[in-house]
C-alpha cells in the first residue's frame, strides 16, 4: 500500500510538473522571443523569433539524449562519461536518490526521475534563450543552430554539473539555488562572447570616436509582455526549484522563496524607474535584473534586503550597459550581458553577503555569523570559476563559426533586414508584401 | 519654391536628415511607403542567389525648398542615399506656389525665410 | 511525525501559493497593463503601463510593511495598531490561527503565514490597478506614486480589515468571498473620484450641452489579451480565496468557484455582445463585469444564477458609463467605476439575493430562506458603508494632490502625449524617434 | 475522518481543476483568438476574434444543460437519452464511479462531478474555437452562433460519448487521451466541411485554372502569442486528461505526458522550420501540428518516437495545404484541416503504430508486440467512423445554414472588411476611426 | 485647382475636418507623418524644462480644391491648426492639372463640382 | 513629366499594380491613408442599412510617368479601380519637373527612360 509520503511526493510531482516547467516554458521561449520581438527593428522581427524558438528543436532533442546525463549521471567531480544514456530499450533515468532529487520527490512508479529529465531541460533552454539577444539583428539561422546543439551537449551541462548535478562546486558549498549562474551568468556570458566576435551591427558605433547610438525597438507593448510572460515563468523557475521533500520544508521553502522572488523584482523595477524617469523599458528590464539577481538566494535572503538587492540591480544593469557600449565598444544588441551576466554575478556575491541568519536570513537555512567569511569566498571562486570557463568556451564556439562563415549575415541581408532576406517574410506581412499577382 | 519628393532606403533616413541639417536646411517631412522600381517585381540579389519582393519597404522625405537651393539639396540627398546598387530610390522634383507657417500665418511668396 | 493533515496543509500551500498569486500577478499588472494600453491613443501607451506598474514598487514594499499588519493584527473592529510589524530582528508574521487563514493551511514549519503575507499583497495590487484608468491620458507620474503608497498604506488595509481581517463587517455576516467591494468597489471608487477630482481630458466634452466624445484606443487586440490575461488571473483570484482546510471543503469549493465564476463571465460576455452587434472590445468588458460580480458570491450562487448575474453585469456597464458620461459628465477615461465599482456593488447584493438554498445556492454554504431578509440588509450595509467611506477617502486625497499640482499635467504635455513629453519614449519607438546622430 | 486517499483526490482535484482547464480556457478563446487575428488581414481582426469567443456565451450553457449530460450520462452505445440533466431542484451532476472517471478523483464530499463538468467543457470550446478558422474573413455572426450551439448541444456530445463517455469505440479499446481525433479531428472536419459550403474568399482562387493566391496576415507576432498560448494551454489538456487516482500512476503519467507533449511539440516545429527556411509562421504552426499528433497517444509513445510522429507531423501539414489549396481548391483559410483534421487523423494511427512495448511505450500503458494488428484496426476504424460521420453532421448543418442565407456576409460586406461592416469597429480604432464631431 | 497639403499637429486634425466639413470641403485626405521644422532637432518646451526630439509625430491633410476656394480654406485650415507656439505646422499649396472621379470617369477639368 | 495620385480602395491595389507592370509601367509608390470624399461623413450601403464612418481607409498610390503615357495610365487605373459605388476614389494630376534616380543620379529631363 502506497504510504503517507507516497501520496505526498506523488501530489507535489504533479504540482512540480505540471506547473513549474510549463511556466518555464512559456517563459524561456514565448517570453524572451516577444520582449526581444519588441526590442528590435521591424525589419528583424521574424527572424529574432526564430532564433529563441530554436532551443525547442535539435537542441531539445540533444540536451535529453546527452546534456542531461552527462549532468546528472556521472560522479566525476568535472566531467565523466555518463553511467546511463536513454536508448530504445532502455529509455529511462534511473532514480539519482531515494528521497529524489531537485525537487522531484522519489518516483513510486519506479519508473525514474522522467519529471526531472524534464524539468531540467527547461532550464537549459532558457539558457539558450538567453543567448541571441546579444547577436539579434546580424546574426544567421544555422549558425546558431549548431551553437546551440553545442551548448546543449557539452558546455551547460559542465556548468549544471559542477553545480547542480555532485561535481566539485556542490562539494566545496556553493549556493545557486535557481540559476543565477549556471542559467544567467552561463547564457550572458555566451551572449557577450558572441557579441564580441560577430562585431557591432552597421550604423552603431558613428564615427572616429566610436560614439554609440541608440538603434530603437519597433514596440514597446510587445516587450512589456514578453517581460511579464518572464516574470510569470520565474516562478516556475524559483518555486520549481524547490528540494523540499516534506510538508516543514515545502512550507518554509515555497513561501519564501515566492515572496523573496518578488520583493527583488519589485526592487529592480523601482531602482529603474527611479533612474529614468519611468521609462517602461527600462523599468520593465530593471525587473528582470531583479529576477536574475534574486535565483541564487531566493530561499535564503530576508525578504527586505531581498528589495535591497533588487533596486542595486536596476542600477547595475544601467551601469553595465554604458560600460559595455562607451568603453569596451561591444554591441550586445539586447543589453544580455548586463541583465543575465552583471546580475548574475550580483545576486551569486549578494547570497554570500545577505545569507547569514543574524541579518534576517531564512531561520533554517540561512548560515551562521561566523561562516560569513568562507560562504563569500566560496561564492567568489565559484562565479568566477563559471565566467571565466564560460568566457573562454564562448570564444573558441564562436570564432570557430565566425571563420566557418556561419555566425554573421552579409552587408545586404542585414540592411534589407533579417526577415525578407533570410525568411522571405515580414512580421506584419499584410503592410509589406504583396507579391500575388 | 520646389518639392523635392524622395523615395530612399529606410536606413538612409538618418543619414540624410543630418546631412540636411548640417547645410541648414531642417525643415522636412517623412513617412514609410511601400515602391516598385523599374524592374517590375524587383530581384534584390543577396547572397548570391535571387530574392523575389514585389513591393519594398522604403522611406519618402519631402522637402520644400527655394529655388536657388534645389541643386544642393538634390546633391546632399544623392550623396546619402546612394550605395550603387539597385534600389537606391527615385527623386522627383516639383513646383510649389506658396508656403505658409501656420503658427502666424507668415506666407513663403513674400518672405523665404520660413521655409 | 508530520501527521495526515500536515501533509495535506502542504500540498495546497504549495498549489495556492506557487499557482494562485502568481496568476493574479499576471493578471493585477500584465492584464491591466495591456487592457489599458490597447485602450489609450498611440501617445500615452508607455505612460499608462508605467502608471499600472506601480503597484511593483515602493507600494508593494508599504504593503507588506505597514498594511498587512494594520488589516489582520489588530482585533479592534475598525482599525487598531497591529500587535506584529515586521523588522529584520523578527521577520516573519504570527500564525492567525492554528488552522491557518484565507485560504492557507496553518503551517506547520511554525515560520509563520509569510504565504498569506504574499497572497494579500496580490489582491492589494490589483485594487490599485484599477485606479489609473479612470485617470488615463491626462495623470502625471509621481502623484499617483504617492496617492498608491496612501492607498496601500492604509485605506486598502481599513476596508481588508472591516471584511477579511476580522472587522465589524465580517462580525455581522458581510459575505465578500473574493472581492467585489473589498478590492473592485474600492478601486472604481477610487478611479471614479480622483477622475471627478482631475477633469476630463482636453476635448472630451464639447460644446455647450457637453456632448461627451469617443476616443479611440490605439489598438483592440492588445486590449483583448490584457482582459484575458485579467480572466486567467481572475481564476487565481477567486480558487486563491478558499477557505478550506479539509479534502471535503476543498472538493465541495474550488469545483463551484471555478463553475460559477466561468458561467458568470459567459453570461457577462453575451450579455454585452447582445447589445453590441458583437463588438469584441465591449464583450470583453462584458466578460470583465461577469467576473467583478461573482467575486463576492462565486461560492454560494448556482452556475445557472451565475449565468443570469453576468448577463445583468453586462448590460449594467453600459448603462454606467451613459449615465457617468452624459448625466454626470465625468470622464473616467477607461470605463474603470462601470465595471469594478457597479459591477462590484451588484455583486455584492447578487450574493444577497441568489445566496438562498431554496432557489439552488450551495448546499452548504448557502443560507436559509429565513435569513433571505438579514442578509441582503447586511450586504446592502455594507456595500454602502464601504462605498461611501472609500469615496470619503479618495477625495480627500486626490483633492489634497490636486492643490499639491501632482495630479494633473499640464496642457501641453496632455496634447503632445504623456510618453514623449513625461517618459522621453513612444510606444512605437522605431516609427516614431530618430535622434541619433 | 478523511481516508488517505480521500486526502490524495482532494488535493488532485485541487490541482486538476485549478490548474488544467484554467490553462485550456485560455488557450482555446485567447490562444485561438490571437493566434487567427494575426493571420487575417487587418480589416477582419475584430470579427476573427469575436467568433472564437462565440464559444464562451451560449454554446457554454448549453454545453453544460445538455451536451455533457448527453456525453456522459448515458450507457446507449451510439446515443440515449441522460439519467440526468441539471435543473435548479438538483443541479449537481452524479458521481460517474467510486473512484471518479477521466481524471477527477472522486469527490468525497459526496456533491458530484462539477469538477469533470468543468473540464469537459473546456474541452468542448477548444473544439469550437478551432471551426472558424476555415471560413474566415468571410462568416457571419449570427449563423456561428447557431451553428456552435448545435455543434455543443449534439455534434461533439456524440463523438465524445462513443469514446470518453462509455460509447461503442471505447468498448473496442480505442484510444484517444486527450482528443486528437475528439477534439482535433471534430473540430478540423466541421471546418472543412464549412469551408467547402461557404465557398472560397474573393480573390482567393485567380484566372482560369484557378491559382490559389496568398493572402497575408496582418501580424506574425500576434500569431507567434497565440500559439505559445495554446502551447501552454496543451499542457492543460494533456495533464488534465490524467485518469490516475493513485500516487504511482500519477508519477508514471504525468511525467511522461508532459515528455512525450513537448518532445512531439519540438519535433514538428523542426520539421516544419526545416522545410520553410525558418519561417516562424510555419514554424510555430508546425509546433501544433505536432501537439495534435500527440494528444492521442501522449500517455504510450515513447518520447524519442513522439519527436519523430512531430516531424511527420510538421511535414502532414504542409503538403495538406497545398492538396486542399491546389486540387481540392478549396479555401481553408487558416489552414484548419491540415493542422487539426490531418495531424489529428495521424495521432490516432501513430498511437497504433508507436503503442507497442516492444519498441519502446510506456511499460505499464503500452500494448504487447502480439496486440499490434488489432490495435491499429482499432484504431483506424475509429477514426474513419468519427472523420465520417463529422463530415455528414457537417455538411447538413452548414449547408442549411448557408441554404437560410446565414453563412456568408454579402460581397460588399467582405470588400469593406467585416470589422467595420458587421461590427462597426477596427481592430486598430485611433489609426483609422474618427468620427466625432 | 490646387492641392493644399497641411501638416499640422495629430490632435488638430478632427477640428479642421469638422471646420472644412462644415464649409462644403468635404474631400480630403490624411495620414501619419513625421516631421521636422525649422529648428534642427526641435526644441519643445513643455513645463519650462525644453525636451529635445527630433522628429515629431504629425498629421499630413492633402485638400484638393478650386482655385477659387483657396483662402477660404487656407483661413479654415490656418485658424483651427493654430495654437501659436512653435510646431503648429506648415501648409504648402501647388497646381494640379486633372482630378478624375473613379466611380465614373467624370473629370474636373470639365466639370469642376466633382472636387 | 507627370505626377498621377490615385486613390482607391484597399483590395484594388494588386489589381492596379499588375495591370500597370503587365503594361510597362513598373515604378510606383504606394501608402495607406484615411480619406473622406463627396459626402460629408460618407454613408456606405451596405447590406440595405446604411453605415456611418467619417474617415475610411485608402490606399494611395502614385505614379510619375512620361506626359504620353497618361492616358494609358489613368485608363488602366480607372479600369481596375472601378466598381461603380461611392467609394471608388479620386486622381489627381499634377507637373513633375524632374526626376532622378539616385543610384546614379541620372535626370529624367535628359533621358525619360528612367522613369
Ligand atoms: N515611376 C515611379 N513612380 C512612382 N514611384 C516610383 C517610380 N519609380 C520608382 N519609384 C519609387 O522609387 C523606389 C526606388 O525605385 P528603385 O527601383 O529602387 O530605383 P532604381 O531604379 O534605382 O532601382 C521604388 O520603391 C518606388 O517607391
Ligand atoms: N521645408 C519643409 N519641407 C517639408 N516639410 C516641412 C518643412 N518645414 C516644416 N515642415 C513640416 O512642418 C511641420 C511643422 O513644422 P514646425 O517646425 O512645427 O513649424 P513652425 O515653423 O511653425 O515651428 C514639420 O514637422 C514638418 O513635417
Ligand atoms: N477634394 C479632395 N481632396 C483630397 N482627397 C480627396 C478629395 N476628394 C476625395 N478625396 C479622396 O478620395 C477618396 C475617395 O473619395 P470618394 O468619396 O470615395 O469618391 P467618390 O466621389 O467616388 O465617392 C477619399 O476617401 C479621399 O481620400
Amino acid at each position: 500500500m502506497a504510504t503517507q509520503e507516497d501520496y505526498f511526493g506523488a501530489t507535489q510531482q504533479a504540482f512540480l510538473v505540471g506547473w513549474a516547467p510549463v511556466a518555464i516554458f512559456i517563459m524561456a521561449t514565448a517570453g524572451f522571443g516577444l520582449l526581444y520581438a519588441g526590442m528590435v527593428r521591424k525589419k528583424n522581427v521574424s527572424h529574432t523569433i526564430i532564433m529563441i524558438n530554436v532551443g525547442w528543436t535539435l537542441a531539445f532533442f540533444a540536451y535529453f539524449i546527452i546534456g542531461f546525463p552527462l549532468a546528472y549521471y556521472s560522479t566525476h567531480p568535472i566531467l565523466g562519461w555518463p553511467e546511463w544514456i536513454p536508448t530504445i530499450a532502455n529509455p529511462l533515468p534511473p532514480i539519482l536518490s531515494e528521497s529524489g532529487a531537485y525537487g522531484i520527490a522519489g518516483s513510486p512508479s519506479g519508473l525514474g526521475d522522467m519529471a526531472l529529465w524534464f524539468k531540467m531541460s527547461m532550464f537549459m533552454i532558457t539558457a539558450l534563450a538567453i543567448v541571441p539577444g546579444a547577436t539579434a539583428e546580424r546574426d544567421q539561422l544555422w549558425g546558431w543552430v549548431i551553437a546551440a546543439a553545442v551548448i546543449a551537449i557539452i558546455i551547460y551541462p559542465l556548468i549544471e554539473h559542477w553545480v547542480w548535478g555532485g561535481g566539485w562546486l556542490s562539494t566545496i558549498g556553493y549556493i545557486d539555488y535557481a540559476g543565477s549562474s549556471v542559467v544567467h551568468l552561463t547564457g550572458g556570458m555566451l551572449g557577450l562572447t558572441a557579441a564580441f566576435i560577430i562585431g557591432p551591427r552597421i550604423g552603431k558605433f558613428v564615427g572616429k570616436d566610436k560614439t554609440p547610438r541608440t538603434f530603437f525597438g519597433h514596440s514597446i507593448p510587445w516587450a512589456v509582455l514578453g517581460a511579464w510572460l518572464l516574470v510569470f515563468g520565474w516562478f516556475g523557475f524559483n518555486i520549481g526549484s524547490s528540494t523540499a521533500t516534506d510538508p516543514e520544508t515545502i512550507n518554509m521553502e515555497l513561501a519564501w522563496v515566492s515572496i523573496t522572488t518578488a520583493m527583488c523584482m519589485a526592487g529592480g523595477l523601482f531602482g529603474a524607474a527611479l533612474t529614468s524617469r519611468g521609462h517602461v523599458l527600462t523599468s520593465m528590464i530593471g525587473l528582470l535584473s531583479g529576477a536574475v539577481a534574486i535565483c541564487s538566494g531566493a530561499h535564503i535572503m530576508h525578504p527586505i534586503w531581498a528589495f535591497v538587492v533588487g533596486i542595486i540591480s536596476g542600477v547595475l544593469t544601467t551601469f553595465t550597459v554604458g560600460f559595455l557600449e562607451h568603453k569596451l565598444k561591444i554591441d550586445d544588441a539586447l543589453a544580455v550581458f548586463p541583465v543575465h551576466g552583471a546580475c548574475g554575478i550580483w545576486g551569486v556575491l549578494a547570497t554570500g553577503i545577505f545569507g547569514a541568519k543574524a541579518i534576517g536570513a531564512h531561520p533554517i537555512y540561512g548560515f551562521e555569523l561566523e561562516e560569513w567569511g568562507y560562504r563569500f569566498v566560496v561564492q567568489l571562486v565559484g562565479v568566477v570559476a563559471i565566467g571565466v570557463t564560460i568566457a573562454i568556451l564562448g570564444l573558441i564556439l564562436f570564432y570557430l563559426l565566425n571563420k566557418a562563415k556561419l555566425l554573421r549575415v552579409s552587408k545586404d541581408e542585414e540592411l534589407f533586414g533579417l526577415d525578407i532576406s533570410i525568411h522571405k517574410t515580414y512580421a506584419y506581412p499584410e503592410e509589406m508584401m504583396d507579391k500575388n499577382e | 519654391m520646389k518639392k523635392v519628393e524622395a523615395i530612399v532606403r529606410n536606413d538612409k533616413l538618418s543619414f540624410i536628415k543630418k546631412a540636411l541639417a548640417d547645410s541648414g536646411f531642417s525643415g522636412l517631412t517623412t513617412y514609410e511607403v511601400k515602391g516598385r522600381g523599374k524592374q517590375s517585381g524587383i530581384i534584390q540579389i543577396l547572397n548570391g542567389t535571387k530574392i523575389f519582393a514585389d513591393l519594398l519597404p522604403k522611406t519618402k522625405i519631402d522637402v520644400v525648398i527655394k529655388d536657388s537651393n534645389l541643386d544642393k539639396v538634390l546633391e546632399l540627398i544623392i550623396a546619402n542615399a546612394r550605395t550603387g546598387s539597385i534600389g537606391d530610390g527615385k527623386i522627383f522634383v516639383s513646383d510649389v506656389e506658396q508656403v505658409i507657417r501656420v503658427r502666424d500665418g507668415a506666407k513663403a511668396t513674400e518672405d523665404e525665410e520660413i521655409i
